[in-house]
């Protein structure tokens, strides 16, 4: 916990290596802005910058949920299947069936974006229980049941919409993905609000602290009385009911939901959470950071497109970028180390 | 307790133990490594399950399935290997679990007020705040010792509680759980140090090889007759030098190695000019109280930690040490402080642990390891230093704790060092053990080693040094012939403030 | 029944997921057994199942493959064992013995797809170029024939952005968005390498609230040809998919029969672009609600 | 002291527990393989078991140098696009560069098959070597390094052949990949050959010695006197290697290299070593259990290809055994655990 950073702060005069350790990723996001302002003005139009925040706002979610699997040093590299499978059945429950696949507009018939929405974060909560389940109980480690699941779930994903997509909302169920409140766009309100939901469990609520128990010591957690198991596991149950709200936003938003949605996100996401300063061995980070890092992620992807950069040296610029930001994050954080 | 039996995949650690503690009672616990003391108080704080045998406590019969139950009851647990986790404030490790507050919610507030209350009871002078990884060894076995103090108990289970304690916080335990008798709460007590029992506990029970083998009242007993049960013989409680076997001839010289204090780095412990010079066929003891820096100096000499100045100098040549392997390449060995994090792989061989230091003696064509020359290796060291095991392949981390540090005493020895440094080398082993490790430091010292001991157990740097060095707060006070010096006159030093000239 | 083997590229496509269910049908039609092989999109998958295909004994192959060098040497080793193959979509010329090829060239596509444009824009027009998955042959191959007929009126039809949006329709919509704020002008085309992308690119627009930038998509997919009968898409690109599979299984199944060889080695079906004016033309037509 | 315990091992009668531990993932193998055979006899037929055989090849070429890096508590996510990369440099030196690509047949020009597997090898080295650094000297965590590098190389790659393949080699050339000595495909013999070598490293040299202790315990290890991050490093060029020759053996068996060679490489090879009992959290591990945990993959891929299975049901049935094939190890293991 970065409690620390704080504390030492506030007597002393100002700590300006603790200061940089605790925002590092956050003044990295403000270096990284502040390029691309420079290099391409229209970066900085509020359209521009709505629009990474909408596009940031599924991974967000996603990256939300993978903050407390990290923090127990856990991984789930499911999820992007796991999204893609919710999404389908909440596809198919918004369309009354696997029949009508295709229909456009408000003519179609179903059960409304309620069931559907209830039906995506159900599979999203079964999928991450059983991947709990098997990490407790079976005792293997997450990164093989989660990369296990990774397959289940696409599998069961083209399964069960025989490789088809589904799409054709109506307007209450696209409103999820494309309405605004004002100037905002929902998704990215329903992303600060899970957020800011999540910041207060970690920080302030018993079970937040008993996730940071459990990734920073799981033996000492057992022997203070913790249920390390059952911490674990709904962990990963958590990390499930986000890929499922990300699952029916992300349908919303593109009217559609399709087997192959999602891949690829596990590594955008775990690279998000990581870059907003959480350690990989558990026990250390916080949502602000991974709210920052998801951001950071967004805006490098957007404003090399928004460039028009070739999408190879993108790819070469995204790789050193991630590396970098994590290294600054290091470096700053090693500067005041034992403080 | 009774009828207690537990086994391990092939061990039995525990075969029908009986052990009963009364009301209000500091009870001594004893036993050599691996005798089933922890084992057994693990089954009675409810960590473990036992195989058979009931746990009776007040007159009704307690079946444990999870450490909550037992706190439940009032059971209340210091385990021997650290349960904190290291990137949590104390505040927090303190309360995990049972953190103030409402149902939901955590109050942070409160909970570092409480916290900062309990330190003060023990002695801890650290922020709530602070995390735990910025701890020294002591400093986290105190929060321990804060969190048992922070639940509601009617039993205190103390497994090994003064292990990396020196004397003056065993002082402040010692006032407490004599508060605590008072107040009608009773104590376990697990210890290796044997005259802590005569100091403050009231009963004891002994066991060996997993079976129950005397119990009674401390007052109707001796130090020869608990060790005689322990050991099943005849055992002194330390090794005594029969004169030194130093030579004038100076192996190590530090001179003036000082660290500063960063911005960045505020908890690290300051060095200020520390110098002191050990000669071949010496043991030197450096003593000082938790924090006096002699692990950092230790560490600085080796390499493990970088210095701002200073230099160090071997056989009178002024060398330049980076890193741990340039200091073996001058001839200087450590042995760490902490065996399991710094010195041992667990997961792997013995004869792997053993050699890792000295693959040059027993490669054959440059690179290649050779196994024979290995398993011969192996066999020189368990006859010379009687490890206790079946064979060179076992996993070290199936050794006792005195057999564990023998091993790493040989992978030191293997490469024939010409200084070594041993930093608590009998932390946590038990009598029997501690005379072999003393015996074998004489040995070395009689075979022209230059050894420097750091200890925070006086007795035993008396027993063993030839001169003594005490530190404190990173400063070097004082210097004193080891035979003839007394305790008192040590600890005077080792809470000097200022350097003294010995 | 006697074994065929079946072999698309990758089954998480819908495109490939029809042409697959067509291979199957046909195969069945004709009195055969299908052995059904998924290449996941990698050349090194699709090629242990056509050599588990021919440890198994199949008596035919027709194969959609993956990448046409890189499938070669597989298909070479099933001509030599006396396996007669029918490639379909993407021709290998690098191997003798194939028996046939059916197919609607990609780089013919992509041209469709530019003489689409310039008989809708004849004086012009500025244009956002959606590519596929960077490397992948059809990705490659549609973004040639573009450039192919494009290139050369560089002064009139230029292509003011061009980014890769991984074949995703999440990546077009949000790609689509990046370039909708990069220009200072709203393009006269969005030009994507596939339906999907073409969707997202849709969905990008529609947020936008601009209207009359045409949409032209890739595969003639059912949810594309109902947008391209509504309006959201201005056009697709169909190249038979079902009709070159069931051409394909029909070839191969006549040489087996009684060792028919066709009559022309190579069959280039002639990608159609599809409006709402010639919609009934499009194979998948019946799909669509 | 308590001897007991010790005993057990050393002397006694046969023990049957700590075999099975030792040759779970053989044991789980074997198993498969009977069940595969029972439902279809020619999967055991010599050409389809020598399919299997060259198959995994290349994956394993890849596992050999995974599991030294997994046996630092590392992991390497790179290695699929740095194959990729690797393999088109091999290429374009085999073609004697980028015009005639797609020249066929023995009337290239070129460099020869030496130089062009030098360059795939020198490729992989360096791309290994730059990881190594980053995660030795900047302090990035590996995860984070290789997942930047997986972008970068996959970058690097589709820039390098301007996004599309390079193919037709010479015979001497696509004998590395095509070729057979007596009934053993070549790269069979090099895959084996590979394994053999390693294993003797691994367990008879001293940087094998050294590569466990880093993996079992970095401090100790540091504070033995050896050279950690040395060490480290060693063990990413070590996988640059096995990138850059399986690169070259892909080449060569496919007879042509594309920029998205080796997509996912990274998790079935991942899967392969820790199928093979190798801990993600280092120290523990053989060469054997990767030679096993590969070919039980190989073996999974081909008898569901050869039962027909649709091929979505595949990736849920081998999602599955994944899982089972690891929570089977790791339960034999728990059941001797100290013995
Ligand atoms: N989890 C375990 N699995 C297998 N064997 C164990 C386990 N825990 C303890 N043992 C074995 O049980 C025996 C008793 O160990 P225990 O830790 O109780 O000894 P101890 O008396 O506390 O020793 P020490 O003084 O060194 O702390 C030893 O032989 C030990 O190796
Ligand atoms: N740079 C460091 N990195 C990690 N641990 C350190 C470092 N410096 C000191 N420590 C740890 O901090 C503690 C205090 O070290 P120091 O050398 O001051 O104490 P000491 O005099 O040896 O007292 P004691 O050993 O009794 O704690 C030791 O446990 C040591 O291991
Ligand atoms: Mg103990
Ligand atoms: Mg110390």
């Amino acid at each position: 916990m970065t409690d620390t950073g704080l504390k030492t702060t506030a007597s002393d005069s100002f700590d300006a290596f603790g200061f940089i350790a605790r925002f590092a990723p956050l003044i990295f996001l403000l270096v990284l802005m502040a390029v691309f302002a420079i290099l391409e003005p229209r970066f900085l139009s509020s359209i521009n910058l709505f629009n990474v925040m909408r596009q940031v706002s599924i991974t967000g979610l996603l990256a939300i949920g993978m903050t407390f699997v990290i923090l127990t040093a856990g991984i789930d590299l499911s999820i992007g299947s796991l999204l893609a499978f919710a999404g389908l059945v909440a596809a198919a429950v918004a369309k009354g069936g696997l029949q009508d696949r295709f229909t456009v507009g408000d003519d179609a018939v179903g059960y409304g974006w309620q069931l559907a929405a209830l039906a995506a974060i159900a599979v999203g909560l079964l999928g991450g229980y059983l991947q709990g389940f098997a990490i407790t109980r079976l005792k293997v480690p997450p990164f093989v049941v989660t990369l296990g699941g990774m397959s289940v779930f696409r599998g069961a994903a083209l399964l069960f919409a025989a490789g088809g997509p589904i799409s054709g909302f109506d307007k209450a169920f696209t409103w999820w993905g494309q309405g605004k409140i004002g100037p905002v766009p929902v998704p990215v309100i329903i992303f600060l609000v899970c957020a800011i939901i999540a910041h207060i469990v970690l920080r302030h609520m018993r079970f937040g602290r008993r996730v940071y128990a459990v990734g920073g010591n799981p033996e000492a957690a057992r022997l203070s009385g913790l249920n390390v198991n059952a911490i674990t596991c709904a962990v990963y149950v958590i990390m499930g009911f986000f890929a499922g709200l990300g699952a029916f936003v992300l349908a919303a938003r593109l009217n559609s939901a399709e087997a192959v949605a999602g891949t690829g996100y596990e590594l955008t996401v775990i690279a998000s959470v990581v870059i907003g300063g959480t350690s990989l061995f558990g026990g250390v980070g916080t949502i602000f950071g991974t709210v920052v890092g998801t951001i950071l992620i967004g805006v490098l992807l957007n404003g090399l497109v928004l460039m028009n950069v070739s999408s190879y040296v993108q790819q070469i610029i995204i790789g050193v970028i991630i590396v970098l930001a994590v290294a600054f994050d290091t470096f700053a954080k090693s500067r005041r180390k034992r403080a | 307790m009774s009828g207690i039996s537990k086994s391990f995949p092939g061990v039995k650690a525990l075969e029908n133990v009986d052990f009963a503690v009364g009301a209000a009672e500091i009870h001594a616990f004893l036993g050599e490594n691996g005798a089933g003391k922890s084992t057994l108080l693990k089954i009675l704080s409810g960590a473990q399950p036992p195989d058979t045998g009931t746990i009776e406590f007040n007159g009704q019969q307690l079946v444990l399935a999870s450490p909550q139950d037992a706190q439940r009851h009032g059971i209340v647990t210091i385990y021997q290997e650290f349960t904190l986790a290291p990137d949590m404030t104390v505040a927090e490790n303190v309360f995990v679990g049972r953190e103030p507050g409402s149902r939901f919610f955590v109050n942070h507030a409160r909970m570092e007020n409480e916290t900062r209350n309990l330190c003060k009871r023990i002695g801890l002078d650290r922020d709530p705040a602070t995390r735990v990884r910025d701890l020294s060894v002591a400093e986290q076995q105190m929060v321990e010792i804060a969190r048992a103090l922070s639940m509601k108990s009617r039993l205190i289970v103390m497994d090994e509680p003064t292990s990396a304690l020196s004397r003056s916080e065993v002082e402040k335990l010692y006032l407490i759980v004599r508060a605590l008798k008072a107040e009608g709460i009773s104590t376990i007590f697990v210890t290796h140090r044997l005259e802590e029992v005569f100091e403050i506990c009231d009963r004891y029970t002994v066991l060996r090889d997993g079976r129950h083998v005397g119990a009674g009242r401390v007052a109707d007993t001796s130090l020869e007759g608990i060790i005689r049960m322990m050991v099943g013989r005849d055992v002194g409680l330390l090794a005594h030098r029969q004169g030194s076997t130093a030579t004038g001839e100076v192996a190590l010289e530090a001179r003036s190695l000082s660290r500063r204090r960063k911005a960045t780095d505020a908890s690290a412990i300051e060095l200020h000019d520390v110098s002191f010079t050990v000669h071949k066929g010496e043991i030197l003891g450096i003593a000082g109280l938790v924090g006096a820096g002699r692990t950092e100096s230790a560490r600085a000499i080796f390499g493990a930690d970088l210095i701002d100045s200073g230099e160090v100098l071997v056989g009178g040549k002024p060398v330049s040490i980076k890193s741990p392997a340039d200091a073996i390449r001058n001839g200087i060995g450590l042995v760490p402080e902490d065996r399991k994090q710094q010195a041992l792989f667990l997961g792997l061989a013995i004869r792997t642990n053993l050699s890792m230091a000295a693959h040059d003696r027993i490669s054959s064509w440059g690179s290649f390891i050779s196994t024979s020359k290995e398993k011969a290796l192996v066999e020189d060291f368990r006859k010379a230093l009687n490890i206790r095991m079946a064979s060179g392949d076992q996993l070290v981390g199936n050794l006792s704790g005195g057999n564990q540090q023998k091993v790493v005493l040989a992978r030191w020895l293997a490469l024939r060092p010409s200084v070594l440094i041993v930093d608590e080398p009998t932390r946590g082993i038990d009598v029997g053990a501690k005379v072999e490790v003393h015996n074998l430091l004489i040995e070395m010292a009689k075979s022209g080693i230059a050894i420097i001991v750091i200890s925070s157990e006086l007795p035993e740097i008396m027993a063993l040094s030839d001169r003594i060095v005490t530190m404190r707060e990173g400063r070097v006070t004082g210097e004193v012939p080891g035979p003839g010096t007394s305790q008192e006159q040590l600890m005077t030093l080792m809470t000097l403030s200022t350097p003294k000239a010995a | 029944a006697d074994k065929i083997l079946a072999s698309v590229p990758g089954l998480s496509f819908p495109f490939f997921v029809h042409m697959m269910n067509a291979f199957k049908a046909e195969i069945a039609k004709q009195g055969y057994e299908a052995v059904e092989s998924d290449g996941q999109v990698s050349s090194p998958k699709q090629t242990a199942d056509v050599e588990a295909a021919i440890a198994q004994g199949v008596k035919g192959i027709v194969i959609s493959p993956n990448e046409v060098d890189a499938m070669a040497p597989a298909l070479e080793q099933a001509v030599e064992a006396g396996i007669p193959v029918v490639t379909v979509d993407r021709r290998v010329p690098s191997v003798e013995g194939i028996l046939a090829h059916i197919g609607a060239d990609n780089v013919k596509g992509g041209e469709a797809q530019a003489n689409l444009i310039v008989s809708l824009f004849p004086d012009g027009a500025t244009i956002v170029n959606l590519q596929g998955q960077p490397g992948a042959s059809p990705a490659i191959d549609r973004n040639k024939g573009l450039h192919n007929v494009l290139d050369g009126m560089a002064d009139k039809y230029k292509i003011v952005f061009e980014q890769t949006a991984n074949f995703a329709r999440d990546k077009g919509l949000s790609v689509t968005e990046a370039a909708l704020s990069g220009l200072a002008e709203a393009p006269k085309v969005i030009v994507a390498a596939n339906d999907d992308m073409a969707l997202g690119a849709m969905e990008a627009v529609k947020a936008r609230g601009l209207s009359g930038i045409v949409i032209i998509g890739f595969d003639a997919l059912p949810e594309a040809l109902a947008q391209v009968r509504d309006g959201g898409l201005t056009a697709t690109i169909e190249q038979f998919p079902g009709q070159q599979s069931a051409l394909g299984v029909q070839t191969l199944t006549a040489f087996l029969k009684d060792g028919t060889k066709p009559a022309e080695k190579v069959l280039l079906l002639t990608p159609v672009a599809i409006t709402k004016d010639n919609l009934n033309t499009a194979e998948r037509l019946g799909e669509v609600k």
